[in-house]
């Protein structure tokens, strides 16, 4: 009998069991999904963002449904960095699956605080920080969409924590490789791409934003083609290690993002269609490389061929 | 806030426990909930764009309890994305031919619910449930003493189900049954089969009192005998009309609240109402925390 | 009997019968589409991009469908602005519709000749700029993505036309904002926007990106909620008038990008899936004027009704 | 470049034409294009994935001549979003209860194909067509001269309507049929009962000789009787190899090719191959200047 393929990943300082992770604000923090899904299979588990006090989050309606995607504007809410250290990470502890606190601010000081809280959670594997989130300081502007902004966020953050460092990038930027240059220089470990598009939805007979919020982020399969554009820019111009995301609904999603360099990736949207899709895409995954006769996942890993027409990234 | 120390809620084995014939109601630990692929029995057409769906869920027709819902997807489709939410309308139980049904009852609004209308039996649906909060059932009752059920529209979908809940408790179930127009008043013989006493109104006056069914409820309330409890679904504006009639009045009240929905099982926190809490407010989520509320919990 | 409503609509100098204009790109030279459309009935039709020499276009394959969307690198193949203007425009100018020449260029020169040269075209409506294209002087970085490469642009084309002088922007920018003032202070009349989204397609099987150019454009319903945003986002800045597009498949898509504030729409997907789009959607919206009891059509433009809930736009 | 000189395309009414018992078949006005909305007539499972679509889809029938497509869409959906292009098949001829009929026989591969396959009887499915250059045919022809239709798997849904035209123009029809095994050899036994002479070859050997169609090919260039012309569609790598092999021989030869398509009618420039045009090469649109090309033209 043939041997299971092999799915540990590395990434930098963190090592995941396979490479299927679930999407922060899309696996709420974990328990949910105990009806549907063994935590302990997943590679990992990036739980819904968290900030130094409790978020109540925007008022609804808070998601809608769009052509092939969903378009959110929760207003990230969730329990707090404290809460989630006493009683929402314990209950995950036993799984041993990575778990990967999602933080963000409203000012670099609170991304600091917020890591550095985060960072004495007993068995957390990594920190991922979201820098999709507007700098209250300098009149809303979102800390990832400029390089400074990028900067300050992971320097502050590097330096209250030893964990790895996974920066996590917004999509919504002119030239995604300069920011995630800027992130490694500041000290991220990893880079996860992407985060959601900006979008509107419009109700025509009620003549208003659908969204409380007005604008929300775009995920699902509609963004699948821009999203792997990212992570494959990225991957080609950086030597970090990638996580990949954005539209992933099935093994044949999960090795496009594979192919073009991400060496794990995440679940978002596909969990709210089928609670279990984490495992199933990672069942497939093992199907996929035994069908292959692949032996190790990280063969998979950038291993699109580049030989042939012309691939030329300026058009 | 509406004391809960006199209802009962029926987390476990609603439908087995209306199987049995004693009392032995009490709480329990929740269902489990499960994601199946069903096989559609029947699609009947009540007209007016409504339509009865049957489907056979065994574990999750025996899992429900009345108030609850199930997340209905077509499996393998990219769009429309998202699972919709419908109530657990009935549960039918099992016959020599059949295990345990589940019956959805729906109104073709969109491109979803179109979908559902097109099924045909042996074709199948993937069906997520049950899912949220039960309505509860006060015990004991005072001998005679009704429970109103108010539907809007489709929000008599919810209600079937319901009512040998409310019989077996020894509550005289009345319908109070609001709707654009006669034709749209579905399952309305229904119920009076099963001993529901049916009051209707339609906007069109087509049927019963012309207008809202807040002017049955009205009524309703004024005079004997005793209303032990209402349940009510249907549109947000009538909900909150119904909550404010039922909170100057102190009868306890159950909304069944709608929204968009991204999950159904708390995940995406995207199907939040403003409810009161402590001394402020907070945002629950329809799916989990309700569908079903207390009316004096909702800030609208 | 009512009379039908009105659907006349003025952008600035150009005014168009009604607001639907059929996407450069997506509807040929316009004679392709005799058979399913009569010209005469559209308020506008926008060419292929047109340049300096006839274009061969790139490799194929070209197209791919994606999740309610298409993606698709044509590189540009047009007969070239002469052979435009001296066969395919007098083609169309029996219809009596607006022929607008969508033009672009390599460099700031080639972009001022391809206009002055369609600018002789006799019956020519307006010019639409594409400047979402790489200008090959500055090492391929696009000209629409930096706001010194749009004011260069559109400047040196002002110079050489007097005709209505649409700016078609390139969605794939953090601020779109800037660069559309910057268009308008360099001499746009109008703008229009958005053009495709960056993004590919990888085939898992072949272990290839399908198109041959690598890279593509995404456009149809999957970008609708993002372009529908960028559209909202413009027309609340700025007072030029602005025509929506991106992913409209329908009259309520239409009348989405007018409520946000777009003057007139262009269809161009939607052309693919049936050819006769444009006027099912012009029908479709006399209809839902009429049902609205609504008799101008510039009623709706704009007509977002924005008290309520707040509409925050930094998140 | 080949001589088009000896060629006569059927540009019009071939349908009608394929009817009349003369020979008067000369070129015309090109043919009207229709989008309409078709009636699932039948859907016939041949097996090995492969179904046989018949439509009433009577005024693109009798416009369509042999080598042309239609786009098949399903309204209303997004997702997928673009139309596939499908080989008209055949036509029926009309008779009591139904007028002309299109037949289309397709293979499921993907998203777009397991929907057409999924169809009923009744249903509907909009139809844009005919489209497309169709396939000529020689005239006059030497006596007894043979015409080879190759056919690489799926590829052999195109040859249908092409049987009769080829046997008016007092050709014989010979089809050389390739496959990966001897249950993807659809309809074969059609051809026969159409007077078409049949030879196989299976990847597996299951049936026929073991191997590429090429090597049938390959005998039949090399023995008598004279072979007229050669029509083929399959996969590209066939038509390549069975292109090349062509030209070498001299024989006339047409190809019909296959690509993405975004719009069937020429309009966005997505479907190219590379072709000969004067000294250098052009890309030609398959919706429009194909999809059927001499093969010396085709530059892989
Ligand atoms: C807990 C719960 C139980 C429900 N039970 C039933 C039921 O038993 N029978 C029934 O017919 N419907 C029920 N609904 C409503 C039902 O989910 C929506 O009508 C349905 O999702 C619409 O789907 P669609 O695809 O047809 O419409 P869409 O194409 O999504 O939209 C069509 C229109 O419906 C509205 N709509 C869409 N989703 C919702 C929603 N979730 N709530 C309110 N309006 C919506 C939109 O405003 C839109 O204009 C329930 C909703 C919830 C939350
Ligand atoms: C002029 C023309 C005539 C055709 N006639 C027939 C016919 O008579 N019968 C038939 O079964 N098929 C025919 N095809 C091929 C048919 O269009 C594709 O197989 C079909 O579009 C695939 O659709 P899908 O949604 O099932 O697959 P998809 O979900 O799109 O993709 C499944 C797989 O099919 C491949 N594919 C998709 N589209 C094409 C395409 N256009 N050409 C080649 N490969 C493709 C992809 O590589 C993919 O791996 C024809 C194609 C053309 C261009
Ligand atoms: C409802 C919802 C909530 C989200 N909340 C967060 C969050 O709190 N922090 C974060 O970094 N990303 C958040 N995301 C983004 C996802 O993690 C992911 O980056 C994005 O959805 C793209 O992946 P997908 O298309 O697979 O969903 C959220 C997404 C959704 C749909
Ligand atoms: C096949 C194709 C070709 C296109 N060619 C051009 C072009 O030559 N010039 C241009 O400005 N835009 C071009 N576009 C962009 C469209 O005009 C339009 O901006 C975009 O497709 C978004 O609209 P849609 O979603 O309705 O298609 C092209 C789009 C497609 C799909
Ligand atoms: S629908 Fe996702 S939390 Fe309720
Ligand atoms: S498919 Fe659009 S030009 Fe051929």
């Amino acid at each position: 009998m043939k041997a299971a393929p092999r799915l540990e990943v590395q990434l930098g300082p963190l090592k995941l069991k396979n490479p299927i992770i679930t999407a922060s604000g899309t696996f709420g923090y974990g328990t949910e999904f105990l009806p549907f899904v063994d935590l302990s299979r997943l590679g990992g588990i990036c739980v819904k963002g968290l900030s130094l006090s409790p978020r109540k989050g925007n008022a609804p309606p808070r998601t809608f449904e769009t052509p092939a995607g969903m378009i959110n504007a929760i207003g990230l809410a969730n329990v707090g960095v404290e809460e989630f250290v006493r009683s929402k990470l314990p209950a995950l502890r036993p799984y041993g699956t990575a778990i990967i606190a999602n933080v963000f601010g409203e000012t670099v000081e609170e991304y600091a605080e917020v890591a550095r809280i985060a960072s004495t959670g007993e068995g957390l594997a990594a920190l991922e920080i979201n820098i999709s989130c507007p700098n209250t300081e300098r009149g809303g502007m979102v800390f990832g969409c400029d390089p400074d902004g990028t900067r300050r966020v992971v320097s502050a953050v590097r330096k209250v924590t030893s964990l790895p460092l996974i920066v996590k990038l917004t999509p919504n930027v002119t030239d995604i490789v300069s920011i995630a240059r800027v992130a490694v220089d500041a000290g991220a470990d990893i880079l996860s791409l992407v985060n959601t598009f900006l979008g509107i939805a419009v109700d025509v007979s009620r003549r208003r934003l659908v969204l409380a919020n007005g604008v929300g982020g775009v995920s699902g399969p509609a963004i699948k083609p821009q999203a792997l554009y990212l992570v494959h820019r990225v991957c080609r111009e950086l030597q970090v290690p990638v996580i990949g995301m954005g539209g992933i609904m099935n093994v044949s999603d999960a090795l496009e993002f594979m192919l073009v360099g991400a060496r794990a990736i995440q679940i978002g949207t596909a969990n709210f269609i089928d609670p279990a899709s984490s495992v199933k895409i990672l069942d497939g995954l093992l199907q996929a490389l035994d069908h292959l006769g692949i032996e190790d996942v990280n063969e998979m890993v950038g291993a699109l061929k580049t030989d042939g027409p012309s691939q030329d990234f300026s058009t | 806030m509406l004391a809960h120390a006199n209802l009962v809620i029926f987390q476990a084995l609603c439908y087995d426990a209306r199987a049995l014939s004693g009392e032995t109601m009490s709480p329990s630990s929740p269902p489990s909930i499960h994601d199946l692929s069903a096989r559609v029995i029947e699609n009947r057409d009540l007209g007016a764009s409504h339509f009865l769906l049957t489907l056979q869920a065994e574990p999750v027709a025996a899992a429900a309890c009345p108030g609850q819902f199930a997340m209905l997807r077509f499996a393998g489709r990219m769009d429309p994305l998202l699972p919709r939410p419908m109530s657990i309308s009935d549960v039918l139980p099992a016959d020599g031919s059949h295990p345990v049904l589940l019956q959805i009852l729906h109104k073709v609004v969109g491109r979803g619910t179109q979908l559902l209308a097109a099924l045909k039996p042996g074709e199948r649906l993937q069906v997520l449930g049950p899912l949220g909060k039960p309505f509860s059932v006060p015990s004991p009752v005072a001998p005679g003493s009704q429970a109103l059920m108010v539907a809007g529209g489709i929000g008599v979908a919810i209600f079937p189900f319901l009512v040998p809940m409310l019989q077996r408790a020894g509550l005289k179930p009345v319908l109070l049954f609001g709707a654009r127009s006669s034709r749209e008043l579905v399952r309305k013989d229904w119920f009076a089969r099963q001993g529901v006493e049916v009051r209707t109104a339609t906007e069109d006056g087509s049927e019963g009192a012309k207008g809202f069914v807040t002017t049955l409820l009205q009524e309703a309330l004024g005079s004997s005998p005793e209303v032990a409890i209402v349940y009510a679904c249907g549109p947000q504006a009538m909900l909150k009309a119904v909550g404010e009639m039922l909170i100057a009045s102190g009868v306890s009240a159950q909304l069944s609240l709608e929204s968009y929905m991204g999950c159904g099982i708390g995940a995406c926190l995207g199907c939040v109402v403003k409810v009161r809490r402590d001394s402020g407010f907070a945002y629950a989520r329809i799916c989990v925390e309700g569908p079903t509320f207390p009316a004096s919990e909702v800030l609208w």
